[in-house]
Parts: structure tokens; C-alpha cells; sequence
């Protein structure tokens, strides 16, 4: 609690102290010192509400309607823990990221906004009062859009900023509804909610929209792929490794208050996880946007959480503690894991476009040998983004396969038979998918020849900004290898969701059972490649290596050029799914026998963003600019308005 | 207990490079060549293994280690699939899991190496491989799926020993097909054709020499020794009990499975890559269809 | 008594339609006079047995100021600014007499529920009133010319006074001030109307006075 | 005593202003009394007794509250008056839209006006009689109608004229709606003093019910016209668009919140006669309308001082919203109407700065003020943040408070109705905001950026304290406001 109230007390004062130092050199080393430090202190109090419990905190500082009470318990303790580690490593690596802008921007601006969207984070996932928490969740929402339009002189960046507030906005406007629902005649405080039985399915509903818009469920991801872009890369990293998980932890925390969860949950949860997922991943491998890509894999990966959770409410609710536990603690685990491979993903992406100042796919190429480190992190991170053993990826996505093929067999016969396939198809689908991806991602991007004479000389990266992918990577491995302990150290949160039915250590043993395996085959892989390292070596000790072009089938002059490019690397399965991505081809060539200039230009378009929110936007306005012929300046008119409310209401009260 | 598990994991690693040279016989048969003897693989390593490397200067580490990655998994997966009955090193719930996406860990670093070339071809072939796989993926878990309803384990070994009749012979179907696309053999596939433009699998690997060459042939066919022995053990009639008999029927079975693959790859042609992803659905298709008859 | 009461309100309607019918400009002044008169001798006949220094005032006033004042300046710009008739209204004459007609029949309907408790006398007001006012909307609605509309306006403020008489007897303090406000204001417009309008645009007619629009 | 003095002294201080020729010695009087409105009203805060019920004159809590608002409204659009007024350049000068020469109408007519037009306002708030009421209302309308005319070009005489002629019908028809009161209130035999708020509350339940609420349309529609309800808001727009930016700031600011006042004030009546249900179906409505109306004309707005304007029309609904649902919504749209006024008149003031700047009131020709007025961009930044209702700002607890009563109420239909509006609101409103401030001017647009200028004191200053207050009612509540609010919620509830 201390630890805590220390935290929030570094991040304000940094905050303010920020906004004064302006363009001044200082606020690259003073911002990240501030953001570390803070994050530090608010990591240790996370970890300690996870061993704990945690702490509640009231306030005697009145606002409208509510009261400053705060409360930590261990499920908050592991969404700050997330935020925590994400966001004082981007700081790190900010603080060389954004060296590039000194002078030329309000730097402190920029990073007093970094931390007052940290702090108002941890406030989001400890606000114990509804009102507090929607507070919270506006500063966020806003901070956020104001990091995100760093770069605001440019129109584009503007209203990709614009769509993420447009759209976080009218999210919030569901969560207003919510709240007011759940406080029910002035009783915002989280203690006082008791929910009738009436209004448990529309603010389940209006939970999943409101929530759901920030994490990115289906049709309301549209801003991610704007946003993200957009935003300096370790803001991105932030936004998009732990931010839209504040989305999960209200998803979470309303079902905690809405009592035992109900098999609809499960089955609302998973299907929107699954059409999420496939959608996201099927979008991540149509871009030619290094950054849009990532943000498209985060929608991915939201679903897969989803389904996680949906797996597990199911579970609880048909009465197979186990089954639930296995599929929230998989869900849960997904969140971290999600944070630690995207934020290395966004920051490696990050370091690419400082060094090549382009985040076009197409241009990039052999940055592996340019760029070391930073290319093989992002190797590794792509590496358990598509659930590969031995890194963490795969643990959580194994124990969602896991529980679902467990209550294949358990609900054998009944309905939710066919929730356990559709989990498994999708994930199976999303596994693939993300390998098609990633490996474009990685390969086309770090491998081969250069596309581009930017990437050509490309330069890795400063020290502060290799750190904290090193240490992320380390992460991804290190959970991947000592998952069991991993999970016995989380079981408290998984006690704090299923709260209403404890699930009992038993479970969550038996579900660790396979982990202990799974690392012992982890170490056991280590191993052998070892070994066939050492094979390998000793075959080729005393054997002529050379060096020579790549075999071109005997092609005379081999050009950069004539390299697999991302688009046709994708285009198989982006032609098989041609519809659903609103994928389409401009093919440019000069008319007559010998055309000359030949070009031909692939896009995939958000279908949702193009067929139904524009046309929304647009239709409203259009019938608004109808109207305006009420105010044609007569005035005649006005007083004939006047003289027809008159009569209209006398008419109507007598 | 002891011995039959180190017998079966030995006998693998030693025999598995048999396979190839037994469909390179049943192709023969039908083709009425008298054909390569059965140990020619052999031969090839040992001729691969006494090379020296060549390297393009395009590559990175990645190219070296990718047959590393794909001879590691696929000896873990020798560890993790049973044959018939057969107990084997590792098992426990959930191990099918982590096959599959072990050899998902072995196809992205195969496609990794082969972008790291920065050749077209491989390229080509590297994005027909994800294209292939992720529709491979559905129908093989969908089949493990199956299995486990069928067995109400979700362990291999204990799966297969606890598997009555039914709805196997539909799953050995969708399962076979699973193996022709993922050890890329016709009607997916051409191993042994020419023309780079044609290829998905070989041309990955072209540019890798020496014991880079001789470890992905390795891992190849560790890879469709797992995929034949889960096939094998599908086909393997519930009768038998005793360990050793099981694995006798189990190899009876396997080398059938292979004679199969030889056969299909003389009667059949290589199929137009447009049609290919239609049977892959259709293989899915045939898994779903024996889950829903064994969950009903 | 009351037939004449009856004559003097039927007289006012029929002064209302004239309002609403004629094109020319004095002639509607002239009405607008006569109504003014009509409406303080009703005043004076309603309150005759009471009469007190308030209400003295108040019809004094309020003779002076409509039925010789505003006429007075209304017809010395008209003739200044050489504006006889009013051309091309928003809403034809003949159209207007219908509409007329509507709203007597609306404001009869208004003032059904609501009735007067004393005399049977008094029952007439509201609707007469209500007619007149909604008359007086109607004209300052119909019509472009500014000096068209504030006759409009003093029309409307000519019914309330109906209805205030009627009222005079509860609250006279209030009544006389509010009333000799609203005149007040009636005056202002004129003010601004005819000299600042007349001085930007020469000319009275309101049309241009529509360049503030969202169209 | 002090009340006479809140009314004489201001109003005094104007009639010497009308006298004096010397225009420095008006801004100075200007700025002297409006302190010493402010110093007063915040000393009745501790010293105002009780109000006598028959009383014409008389400060009770909601009263007090709208006055402070007035007060300090008046305060601040004073002192930015005293730098305006010297700022601007007498005798002729071109005209920012068409090329047409105008000249300021005198300095002292102007400060003269303003202060009558405190001292009207004033009497608003503290009179406790409907007749004297509307006397106070109407006054308002004549003493600010030549505030609207201080640049004295054929536009602002349009919106002059416009405001004049369909404000006194409202108040025409208001006035009517008192004598219905009168009568209303026949039966009980003439108390003579009948239209005292003290006695008509006392006596509401004899009223003739018919006639109450005949007469609460009328009065509903006469004041609403003045507190721009759609759809009689018609004047509102073109007046706030011509005013100078003081004035418009006080009129969206002070005058609305005054003629709301007098509306709250019947309402009271209505629901002592039991006949509650009437009045707030009527605030319901009307308000619902004033949304729709707002969102429609906020979409596709060109002029930024017409789009504050509509703005004004849509919180006026919203407070209107909040009165009829009751309940929580009662104080939240008293809490809003603070709110707004502090937002708006800052707002409108940050938007004169910028006519100043740029010399247009065209949205797509303003372009990079973040680099152009610093300063300015902040305030108008953080305004533009508060008017769409997002923390830390009051106007989003103010906005949550009467979401919550119409979810209180079950009204979901309603609450879905204002969600919707003020999400499109929200929309356009950021869409025409952000460009102005953060890009960079664009050539064709043919209005060149001007230089990086100087931003004095009092044209910043004042708007930052306001900024300052409305975050702090966004954070923090303090006991003496809620405790107000809440005196304020039970006397409005009928308890």
C-alpha cells in the first residue's frame, strides 16, 4: 500500500514537474527515470497483492457522486504487475527512441503524458468506486490519444487519432450505462453492488461491448490498426501490450460482480474470441505495414484470450472446476505472455523504422545481419507469438487446448460439446494463420537480401533500446521453461475470478501436471540441439566451407529485386480469404504492344471500417447537412416555430 | 517396460530412413523397375555427412540451424508418439498438443531458412508450405481430437491403448491424408520431380548442403515415421495385448501405411496446387465427420 | 350590457381579419388604431363600477401611446420611405383570411377547457384575446416589411392587453408595469427597426436581413 | 440591504458610464464594480438570512448559487473587457468577412449596457416574484441588445433585430402565461400579492390546475425562447456569433442560466400544485429536442462562435433533461449548469483570442494554433475537452449524475437518446476541434498563418482561472457546493 501510494505519488509529481521542462534535453533522461522508478515501486506493491492480497485504501476526498476508495487484490495485482513491467521498459527504451525529437517537440509534454497514462492504468485496476473508475478510464482513454497523435502536424496521424477517441469514446459511453446499472440508486461504491437478476444479461452485454471496444473485440477493433501506427513505437508497445488489457480486467471484474458465471457468458465470450482471432490474424497477414501488421496480431490475440476465458466460464458453469480453471488460468496467462512478446514485437518494429525510417514491409530485407539483436528478439518473440515451443506462447495457448479437448470428453453428448471443437478449430486456424504471418513477418523483414538502399545500411539500434527487448525475450523463455511455477505463483488471481466456486489447488495441479512435462521437454529439446549442435560442429571441423551467391536455377544476374516480396509471400491465403479481407489489386500498365511502365498494387481494406462505420458517419452527416435548411436565417420562420410549439403543447397539456 | 521403451526409440532413430527406400520399392513394383535398394538412403548420408558445406553469403544463422531445429523435433516427437500400444518416453495429458505444434516449430524454422536465402524459389515454396500447413493443422487436430473423444484420453499412448472400434477407419483416412500433405508426397507434393516452379518442400531446402542436407533429410523422415506410426496405430486391430506383440502388429501396420503412400504415388498424378487446399478442407472435413459421430 | 360587449368583440374580429386581409399599409395602421380604441373602451366598460388611479392610468397611457404615438411614427416613415402596400407577402391574402379563420377556430379550442368563473361576460376575453395574438403572430410571420412586422407585434401585444384588462382587477400594479414594458419594447424595435434598418439597407423589407444562416 | 446595493450599484455605476465621455474612466468603473459585485456576493455566502416568504426581493440557496455564477462570469469577462476594449481600434475600421467599413458603437454605451445588464441579471436572481421576474427578464433583453450591437455593421443589426423581435414575443407570451397565473389563482380571493413566489407555493394547491398549466406552457415557452430551448432557439446562434466574445460568453454563461432559473422557479410551482408530472414531461421533451436540434446544426458547422453557440443550446438541454427526470438529476443539472457556464464562457473568450489572431471565425482557415497562441491552443484544447464531457472535468460527473437519474428512472430511452446525441456531439465537435489546433496551415486554404504573437494577460488569464475551477469541480466536490446542491435538490423535489 505504501509501495503503492508511492507510485502514484512519483507519477504525478513527475507528470507535473514534465510539463515544465518543455523542450529542454532534460525530459528523455528525466521521463523514463520517473517512469522506472514509479513502475517499479507499482510492480512490487502488484506482486505483494498477489502473494498478500493486497489492500484497500478510502480516502475521505469527495467527488460528485463518489468517493475516493481504492483496492488492490491479487487480480488487479497481476494486470499492474503487466502494466507495470510493459510500460517501465518502453520507458527505457523510449527515453533513446525519443532522442531523435529533441528540440523539435514538447518532449515533456510527451512524457508527462507517458505517466499520468501509466498511473491512470493502475488506477483503472484498483478504482474501487464506479464513478472513480470511469474517471480513471476517460484519463486513460485521453492521455493516450494524446501520445498517440505525437506526431499531430500530420493530417493522418490526426485522424487515426481521431477514430481511436471517436471510438473509445462511444465504448465509454456504454460503460456509463453500465455502471449506472450496477450502482443502482447512488451505490457506485464496489462494495455496496449488488446486482438483481434482472440486470445481470444487459450489463454482461453492454460490459462486453464497452470493454470490448477497448481490447478490440470484432466489430469494434477498427481503431487498433489506426492507432497504433501512428504512435511513437513505445507508446504502441504500451497501448498495445497493456492497455487494451484494461479492457480484459473490466470484462473480468464485472463477471466477478455479476456472481456465478453463466454458460451464455461462455459461449458470447468464445464465439467473439474466435471470429476475433481469425479475423485478426487473417488482417495481421494481409498488411504490408510492418506496425498495422502488429496491431491486427494484437486483435488476434485478444481473441485467443477471450476464448480462453469463455472456455473457463463454460466450464465453471456446467460444473468442471477443472476444465475452468484450465481455461481462465489460460486465458489469464495469455495476458502476460501478450505483453511480453508484442511489446518486444512493437519495440523491434520500433527500432526498424528509427533505423530505416520507413515501416513499409516491402522496402525492408536482410536487417538480420544489420541489426543483430534486435532481429533476434524479434525471432524469438515471433517465435512464441505463434505458440512454439519452448517459449511462452505455447503454454497458455496449451492449457486453452488443453482444457478444451479435457471437456470434449467430460461434456460428451450435451450442446457444449460443439464449444470445445470451435475452440479447438479456431485455435488451430489462428495457430496457423499467425505462423503464416510471422514467419512473413520475421523472414521478408529481417532475411534475405536488402529491398531497399535504407535498408541496406541499416544500423542496430542504441543500448537502451536493446535492453528491454533483451530482457523481454529473456522472459518469453524463462516463462516458457518454468511455466509450473509460473502458474502456482498465479493461483491466487485464478482464486479471485472463480471466487464464487473455488476451484481448489487440485485443479489447477492437475492442469499443471502437463506444464511440469512440457518444460522437462522444453530442457530435453535444449539439449538435443545442443548435442547436434556439437554433431554438426564436429562433422565440420576439418571440412572447406565456401561462400557463394544463393543458387539462382542458374538465372544470370540475381537482384535484390527478385526476392519473394511480403504481399506475394501472403498471397495464397489472403486469396483464399479475399472477401472477408476487402482485399483488392490495382494493376497499372501503359496500353500497346511493348508496354513500358508495369505496376501493380495489392491493399486490404478494414472491411468493417469501410462498409460499415463510414457509411454510418457519412449517412449521419449527410442527413444533418439535410437539415439545415431549419436555420435558413427568416426571421419569419423562427417565430413561426415558436407560435407552432405554443399551440402543439397547449393543445397537448389541455 | 524399460527395454521395450529404449527398443522402440532406438529402432526408430536407426530404421526410419527405411521408409523412403521401401516406397522407392512399391513405386518400382508398379512402374516394373527393379528400382534403388532400400538402404539408399544410407548410402546418400553417408556421402552427405563426409561433405564439406557451401553457404550463401545471404544467409544468417538461422540457415545452419534450421536442420538442427527440425532433426530436434522430430526425435522429440519419436519420444512422444506411441506405436500400436507401445508405451513410449514421454507421455502425459495433452502431449498430442505439443506434437503438433513441435512440428509447427520445425515448418518455421524450415521456412525461415528458406526466406533467409533470399531466393525466389525458396520463397515460393516457403509460402506454399504455411499455406498448406494451416490448412493441415485443422484436420490433424481435429483427428487427435477425435481420438481423444473416442478414448476420453488426452494422452497418445494411453489414447491408443484405450481405443475401441468405430469411426477408426474415417480417422485413419483423414489422418493418411494429413501425412501425404505434411510429409509433402504426391498428390501434394512431387519429392522427386525437377522443376523448382513445382516443388514445396524440396525446393526449401536447396540450397542447404552437406550435413546441413543429411540432417533435414533425417528429420524428414523421422517426421513421416510419426506420422506413419499414428496411422499405423490407428489401423492396428484392438486385439492384441503384450507389449512386444503390439509393437510387432504396429510395425506390420506401419509398413503397410507405407506401402499405401508408395502405392498412392504410382497410381496417382500430382495434383494442380489450386486443387490442393480442396482436400485439405476435405480432410477436415473427414475428421469433423467422425467426431461428430463419436461425440453424438 | 352584454350586447354590447358582444358587438364591441365581434368588432374586433372583424378589425383582426381586416389585419390580416389588406395589402395596403396606412389603412392597416388605421385598424390597428381602432383596435387599440375598442380595447380601452372595453377596458373602461368592464371596470366602470371600479375604476381606481391604476387602471386610469393604464388606459390613458396606453391610448396615448397606441392609438397616437406608434401610429403617428408608423405612418411618417411609411410616407418617407414611400412604402404604400406590401408587396409579394410570405403568405398570399387570401391564404391569410383562411389561415384566419384556422386560428380563430385553434383558439377557441384552446380556451374550451379554460373558463372564467365570474360572469359570463369575461368568458369572451380569452378567446378574443388568444385570436388576436395569434393574429398579430401571424402577421409578424406573413409579412417582410419590417414596419409590417412590428404592427404584427403590437397587434399581439394589443391582445394580451384584452386578456390583461380582464386580469387588471387581481394583480394591477404588475399588469400596468408589464404592459407598459412590453409597449416600451414595442417602441425600442421600432427604434432599431426603422432608423438603423432603413439607414444600412434604405429600405424596409426584412429579406436581406437573412445573411446569419446554416443553409 | 446588501441585495439593494448588488442592484444599485452596478446599475449607478452604468448610468455614469452613459454620462462620462472619457472611455479609459468607463473600463475603469467597469472592472471596479464588478468587483465589487463579486466581493459582496461572496460575503453573502456567510451573511444572508432567511427570505421572507411574501417578499419581492430575497436571496435563498438556488438564487445565491446563480448569482455567484453571474457574478463571477462577469468578473472575469470584465477584466477581459478592460483589455479588449483598449485593444480595439476606434473609429473606422474594415470589417473581418466582407470588405465593409464599421465603426464600435461608444465606449461608454457599452460599459454603460454591460452593467445594467449585471444589474438585470442580478435582479433575476434575486427576485422572488414572477411579475418582477419578468420585468428582469425583459429588461435583460434590452439592456444586452445593444451589447450584441457594439460592432455596428448590417450583421450584427441582424442579430440584433433577431434577438429583439423573437425574444420580446417569448416574453410577450411569458407575460401571458403570468396573467393565467392570476387567474389560476382567482378563486382563492384576490390576495393581492398573489404572483410572490412565498404565497403561490403557499396557496399552489388551490390553484385552478387547468389554468396552471396552460399558463406553465406559455411561461415555458415565453423563458424558454430566452434560454434557448430548441426549437425557439433560433436567435441564439446569430446573436452569439456577432457579440463580442465578452459579451457572448456572458450571454451563453449568465443570461441562459438566468431565464432557467425563472423556468426552475414555476417548476417548483407546478409541482407544489401537484402538477410535477406536466412540467417535467414539458423539460423532457423540450430538452430532447434542444439535443437533437444542437447535434444537427454542431455537424457540418463552419463558423467555431456558431458551433460554441450550439453547444449552449445543447447543455441548455441537457440541464433541462436533468430537471425533468428528477431525482439525482436535479442537482446534476444544477452541478452542470456551474458547469457550463464556467466551460463556456471561457470557451467563448479563447475563441475571441482566436478571431484576433486569425481575423476569421472560419474553422478550416484556422489552422496550428498550438504554434501560432500557444496558450490559447491549451485553453481551447482543455475547453473543447470539458464542453464534450470528459474528465477531469465537472461536465462529466455533472452529465453522469443525470445519466444516472434517467437509469434511476428507467427512462432508458431517453438515456439512449442523450447517449446518442451526445456521442455525435462528441464526434463532430473533436473533428472541426483538433485541426484547428494541432495541424499545420495548408495552402489552399488561402489564410496564411499568422506570425507567433503576443498573448496579454488579461486575455488569458481570466480563462484559465475558469478552466482551473471547472477541473476542480471535476475532482473534487466541495462540502459547502454539495450541501448547497443538495438544499437546492429537496427544495426543487418538493420536500
Amino acid at each position: 500500500m505504501v509501495l503503492f501510494a508511492g507510485a502514484m505519488i512519483v507519477f504525478f509529481v513527475g507528470a507535473v514537474l514534465l510539463l515544465f521542462i518543455g523542450r529542454a534535453k532534460g525530459a528523455n533522461i528525466a521521463g523514463p527515470l520517473f517512469a522506472v522508478v514509479g513502475s517499479v515501486l507499482a510492480m512490487a506493491a502488484s506482486i505483494d497483492a498477489i502473494r498478500t492480497g493486497g489492500f484497500e485504501l478510502v480516502l475521505p476526498w469527495h467527488f460528485q457522486m463518489g468517493l475516493l476508495h481504492l483496492k488492490m487484490d491479487p487480480l488487479s495485482g497481476y494486470f499492474g504487475l503487466v502494466i507495470c513491467l510493459v510500460s517501465g521498459l518502453a520507458a527505457i527504451y523510449g527515453g533513446q527512441y525519443m532522442a531523435a525529437y529533441t528540440k523539435k517537440k514538447q518532449l515533456g509534454v510527451s512524457w508527462s503524458l507517458y505517466l499520468i497514462l501509466t498511473a491512470s492504468m493502475m488506477l483503472v485496476i484498483t478504482a474501487w468506486n464506479g464513478v472513480l473508475f470511469l474517471i480513471a478510464w476517460e484519463i486513460m482513454s485521453v492521455s493516450s490519444f494524446f501520445l498517440v497523435i505525437f506526431e499531430s502536424e500530420k493530417p493522418r496521424v490526426l485522424k487515426a487519432g481521431w477514430i481511436y477517441l471517436v471510438a473509445t469514446h462511444l465504448g465509454t459511453a456504454l460503460l456509463l450505462v453500465m455502471f449506472m446499472i450496477l450502482g443502482k440508486n447512488n451505490s457506485y461504491d464496489f462494495n455496496l453492488v449488488q446486482v438483481s437478476a434482472t440486470a445481470v444479461t444487459p450489463i454482461f452485454i453492454l460490459a462486453i461491448i464497452g470493454f470490448g471496444t477497448k481490447a478490440g473485440f470484432l466489430p469494434f477493433h477498427v481503431w487498433l490498426p489506426e492507432a497504433h501506427p501512428e504512435a511513437p513505437s513505445h507508446v504502441s508497445a504500451v497501448m498495445s501490450a497493456a492497455m487494451i488489457k484494461t479492457g480484459i480486467y473490466g470484462i473480468i471484474r464485472i463477471c466477478i460482480f455479476l456472481g456465478p458465471p453463466r454458460a451464455s457468458w461462455g459461449w458470447t465470450l468464445i464465439i467473439a474470441g474466435a471470429l476475433t482471432g481469425i479475423f485478426g490474424v487473417l488482417s495481421a497477414l494481409a498488411q504490408h505495414n510492418l506496425k498495422r501488421l502488429l496491431a491486427y496480431s494484437s486483435v488476434e490475440n485478444i481473441g485467443i484470450i477471450s476464448i480462453g476465458l469463455g472456455l473457463g466460464f463454460l466450464g465453471l458453469s456446467t460444473g468442471h472446476p477443472i476444465i475452468g480453471a484450465l481455461g481462465i488460468s489460460g486465458g489469464i496467462l495469455h495476458v502476460m505472455n501478450h505483453a511480453v512478446f508484442k511489446s518486444i514485437l512493437f519495440l523491434g518494429a520500433g527500432s526498424v523504422l528509427h533505423s530505416i525510417h520507413t515501416p513499409a514491409i516491402e522496402k525492408m530485407g536482410g536487417l538480420m545481419k544489420r541489426m543483430p539483436i534486435t532481429g533476434t528478439t524479434f525471432l524469438i518473440a515471433s517465435a512464441a507469438i505463434c505458440a512454439l515451443p519452448p517459449f511462452n506462447g505455447f503454454i497458455s495457448e496449451f492449457l486453452i487446448y488443453f482444457g478444451a479437448f479435457s471437456f470434449l470428453y467430460a461434456s460428451k453428448g450435451t450442446f457444449s460439446v460443439l464449444a470445445s471443437i470451435i475452440v479447438i478449430v479456431s485455435l488451430a486456424l489462428i495457430g496457423g494463420l499467425a505462423l503464416a504471418c510471422f514467419s512473413k513477418a520475421a523472414g521478408i523483414v529481417f532475411l534475405g537480401e536488402p529491398r531497399s538502399f535504407e535498408a541496406k545500411n541499416a544500423h542496430e539500434s542504441g543500448i537502451f533500446m536493446r535492453i528491454p527487448m533483451i530482457i523481454l525475450a529473456g522472459c518469453c523463455l524463462l516463462i516458457g521453461v518454468f511455466s509450473p511455477y509460473v502458474i502456482n505463483f498465479l493461483h491466487p488471481v485464478f482464486e479471485t475470478i472463480t471466487g464464487h466456486q473455488p476451484i481448489g489447488f487440485t485443479a489447477l495441479e492437475s492442469a499443471a501436471i502437463p506444464l511440469v512435462m512440457i518444460s522437462k521437454t522444453a530442457l530435453i529439446i535444449v539439449m538435443v540441439l545442443f548435442l547436434l549442435a556439437a554433431l554438426r560442429w564436429y562433422l565440420l571441423k576439418d571440412k572447406t566451407i565456401q561462400e557463394t551467391g544463393t543458387w539462382d536455377c542458374g538465372y544470370a544476374a540475381p537482384t535484390s529485386r527478385m526476392q519473394y516480396t511480403a504481399s506475394s509471400f501472403a498471397a495464397p491465403i489472403t486469396g483464399m480469404f479475399g472477401a472477408v479481407l476487402g482485399s483488392g489489386k490495382e494493376l497499372k500498365m501503359d496500353t500497346g504492344l511493348f508496354p513500358i511502365f508495369l505496376s501493380i498494387k495489392t491493399h486490404s481494406k478494414d472491411i468493417f471500417l469501410y462498409l460499415l462505420y463510414r457509411p454510418l458517419f457519412y449517412g449521419i452527416e449527410w442527413a444533418a447537412l439535410r437539415l439545415h435548411f431549419l436555420q435558413r436565417g427568416y426571421n419569419q420562420l423562427y417565430i413561426f416555430y415558436i407560435v407552432i410549439t405554443l399551440i402543439s403543447l397547449l393543445l397537448w397539456v389541455l | 517396460m524399460k527395454y521395450i521403451i529404449t527398443t522402440h526409440l532406438l529402432f526408430t532413430l536407426i530404421l526410419c530412413p527405411v521408409i523412403p527406400g521401401i516406397i522407392q520399392k512399391v513405386k518400382a513394383f508398379f512402374a516394373g523397375r527393379k528400382g534403388k535398394p532400400v538402404l539408399q538412403m544410407y548410402y546418400d548420408w553417408g556421402k552427405l555427412l563426409r561433405k564439406g558445406a557451401v553457404y550463401s553469403r545471404t544467409t544468417t544463422w538461422i540457415f545452419k540451424a534450421s536442420p538442427l531445429i527440425s532433426v530436434a523435433t522430430g526425435i522429440i516427437g519419436v519420444m512422444l508418439v506411441p506405436l500400436g500400444k507401445t508405451p513410449n518416453l514421454l507421455s502425459f495429458p495433452g502431449d498430442m498438443i505439443l506434437l503438433v505444434y513441435l512440428f509447427g516449430f520445425a515448418r518455421f524454422a524450415t521456412v525461415l531458412a528458406a526466406l533467409d536465402t533470399g531466393s525466389a524459389f525458396e520463397g515460393m515454396g516457403a509460402s506454399r508450405e504455411v499455406q498448406f500447413s494451416m490448412l493441415a493443422e485443422p484436420a490433424m487436430l481435429l483427428g487427435l481430437c477425435a481420438l481423444s473423444a473416442l478414448s476420453g484420453e488426452t494422452s497418445m499412448s494411453t489414447m491408443f491403448t484405450s481405443l475401441q472400434a468405430g469411426t477408426r477407419p474415417v480417422l485413419a483416412a483423414a489422418i493418411f491424408i494429413v501425412l501425404l500433405a505434411e510429409n509433402s508426397r504426391i498428390p501434394f507434393d512431387d519429392p522427386n520431380t525437377h522443376l523448382e516452379l513445382t516443388m514445396i518442400h524440396e525446393v526449401m531446402i536447396l540450397d542447404h548442403s552437406g550435413p546441413d542436407l543429411a540432417f533435414i533429410e533425417y528429420g524428414a523422415a523421422l517426421k513421416f515415421w510419426i506420422y506413419a506410426s499414428l496411422t499405423a496405430s490407428l489401423i492396428v486391430p484392438p486385439g492384441f495385448s503384450g507389449e512386444w506383440k503390439s509393437l510387432g502388429a504396429g510395425l506390420i501396420a506401419l509398413i503397410l501405411v507405407v506401402a499405401a503412400v508408395g502405392i498412392v504415388e504410382s497410381v496417382m498424378a500430382r495434383l494442380k496446387l489450386t486443387r490442393v487446399p480442396q482436400l485439405l478442407v476435405g480432410a477436415t472435413i473427414l475428421s469433423l465427420i467422425s467426431l461428430i459421430l463419436i461425440i453424438r | 350590457m352584454n350586447s354590447i360587449f358582444n358587438f364591441l368583440m365581434i368588432l374586433l374580429i372583424l378589425l383582426n381579419f381586416r389585419l390580416l386581409s389588406s395589402s395596403r399599409l396606412i389603412p392597416c395602421i388605421h385598424t390597428f388604431v381602432m383596435q387599440a380604441v375598442i380595447l380601452t373602451l372595453v377596458a373602461w366598460l368592464t371596470h366602470r363600477h371600479n375604476l381606481n388611479i391604476h387602471l386610469i392610468i393604464l388606459m390613458s397611457v396606453n391610448v396615448i401611446l397606441k392609438a397616437i404615438a406608434l401610429p403617428w411614427m408608423l405612418s411618417r416613415v411609411a410616407h418617407k420611405r414611400a412604402i404604400s402596400r406590401e408587396l409579394d407577402p410570405i403568405v398570399g391574402y387570401t391564404a391569410s383570411l383562411i389561415i384566419g379563420a384556422l386560428l380563430l377556430g385553434i383558439s377557441v379550442l384552446i380556451s374550451q377547457p379554460l373558463y372564467l368563473s365570474h360572469t359570463a361576460v369575461e368568458n369572451f376575453f380569452l378567446p378574443i384575446s388568444l385570436f388576436t395574438i395569434f393574429s398579430g403572430l401571424f402577421i409578424t410571420i406573413a409579412r417582410k416589411k419590417a414596419i409590417t412586422q412590428v404592427l404584427g407585434y403590437m397587434v399581439m401585444e394589443n391582445g394580451i392587453y384584452t386578456f390583461g384588462m380582464a386580469m387588471a382587477i387581481h394583480e394591477p400594479f404588475i399588469v400596468e408595469l408589464s404592459v407598459l414594458l412590453d409597449i416600451f419594447v414595442a417602441v425600442l424595435i421600432m427604434g432599431v427597426a426603422i432608423f438603423h434598418i432603413s439607414r444600412e439597407f434604405d429600405h424596409m423589407d426584412t429579406d436581406r436581413l437573412s445573411v446569419l444562416r446554416d443553409l | 440591504m446588501a441585495i439593494w446595493l448588488l442592484l444599485l450599484v452596478p446599475a449607478a455605476a452604468g448610468l455614469f458610464c452613459f454620462l462620462s465621455r472619457s472611455s479609459s474612466l468607463c473600463r475603469y468603473i467597469l472592472c471596479m464594480a464588478a468587483v465589487f459585485h463579486f466581493l459582496l456576493v461572496t460575503w453573502l455566502w456567510t451573511h444572508h438570512g432567511k427570505t421572507i416568504p411574501s417578499a419581492w426581493i430575497g436571496l435563498d440557496d438556488v438564487g445565491l448559487l446563480f448569482l455567484s455564477i453571474t457574478s463571477l462570469l462577469f468578473l472575469g469577462s470584465s477584466v477581459y473587457t478592460f483589455g479588449y476594449l483598449k485593444a480595439e481600434a476606434q473609429g473606422h475600421r474594415k470589417d473581418l468577412e466582407e470588405n465593409i467599413f464599421f465603426k464600435n458603437s461608444h465606449d461608454s454605451v457599452f460599459t454603460g449596457c454591460l452593467l445594467l445588464f449585471l444589474s438585470t441579471m442580478t435582479l433575476v436572481t434575486v427576485s422572488r416574484h414572477l411579475g418582477l421576474m419578468w420585468v428582469a427578464i425583459e429588461a435583460t433583453t434590452l439592456s444586452s441588445a445593444p451589447l450584441i450591437y457594439y460592432h455596428r455593421h448590417h450583421r450584427s443589426l441582424e442579430a440584433v433585430w433577431k434577438y429583439i423581435l423573437i425574444c420580446s414575443i417569448g416574453i410577450a407570451l411569458a407575460m401571458l402565461g403570468n396573467f393565467f397565473i392570476v387567474v389560476a389563482g382567482s378563486e382563492i380571493g384576490d390576495t393581492g400579492n398573489l404572483l410572490s413566489l412565498g404565497e403561490l407555493t403557499a396557496n399552489a394547491s388551490n390553484l385552478n390546475p387547468t389554468w396552471l398549466k396552460a399558463a406553465f406552457v406559455l411561461c415555458f415557452v415565453g423563458y424558454g425562447t430566452k434560454m434557448g430551448l430548441a426549437p425557439m432557439h433560433n436567435w441564439l446562434p446569430d446573436a452569439h456569433s456577432e457579440a463580442p466574445s465578452s459579451v457572448s460568453a456572458l450571454l451563453s454563461g449568465a443570461l441562459l442560466n438566468c431565464a432557467f432559473l425563472v423556468l426552475l422557479r414555476i417548476h417548483v410551482v407546478m409541482i407544489a400544485a401537484g402538477l410535477g408530472q406536466t412540467s417535467s414531461q414539458l423539460f423532457v421533451l423540450l430538452g430532447l429536442i434542444s439535443l437533437v436540434f444542437a447535434a444537427v446544426f454542431i455537424i457540418g458547422q463552419k463558423d467555431f462562435k456558431r458551433m460554441l453557440a450550439y453547444s449552449s443550446v445543447e447543455h441548455m438541454g441537457i440541464i433541462a433533461l436533468g430537471i425533468g427526470i428528477g431525482g439525482i438529476g436535479i442537482s446534476g443539472s444544477i452541478f452542470h449548469a456551474i458547469n457550463h457556464s464556467l466551460v463556456k464562457g471561457m470557451l467563448f473568450m479563447t475563441a475571441g483570442n482566436i478571431m484576433t489572431a486569425y481575423q476569421t471565425k472560419n474553422i478550416d482557415s484556422v489552422r496550428g494554433l498550438l504554434y501560432t497562441r500557444p496558450i490559447t491552443a491549451m485553453l481551447w484544447l482543455a475547453g473543447s475537452i470539458a464542453i464534450i464531457g470528459s474528465p477531469p472535468f465537472g461536465t462529466f460527473l455533472s452529465e453522469l449524475t443525470i445519466l444516472g437519474g434517467m437509469i434511476d428512472t428507467h427512462r432508458y430511452g431517453v438515456a439512449a437518446v442523450y447517449l446518442l446525441t451526445l456521442g455525435i456531439i462528441f464526434a463532430a465537435l473533436s473533428a472541426k476541434v483538433l485541426p484547428m489546433i494541432f495541424l499545420r496551415p495548408t495552402g489552399e486554404l488561402g489564410q496564411e498563418n499568422p506570425l507567433p504573437g503576443p498573448e496579454p494577460a488579461w486575455s488569458v488569464a481570466p480563462l484559465a482561472v475558469f478552466g482551473i475551477f471547472a477541473l476542480i469541480l471535476g475532482v473534487y466536490m466541495p462540502p459547502w457546493l454539495s450541501k448547497v446542491l443538495d438544499e437546492i435538490t429537496r427544495y426543487v423535489g418538493g420536500q
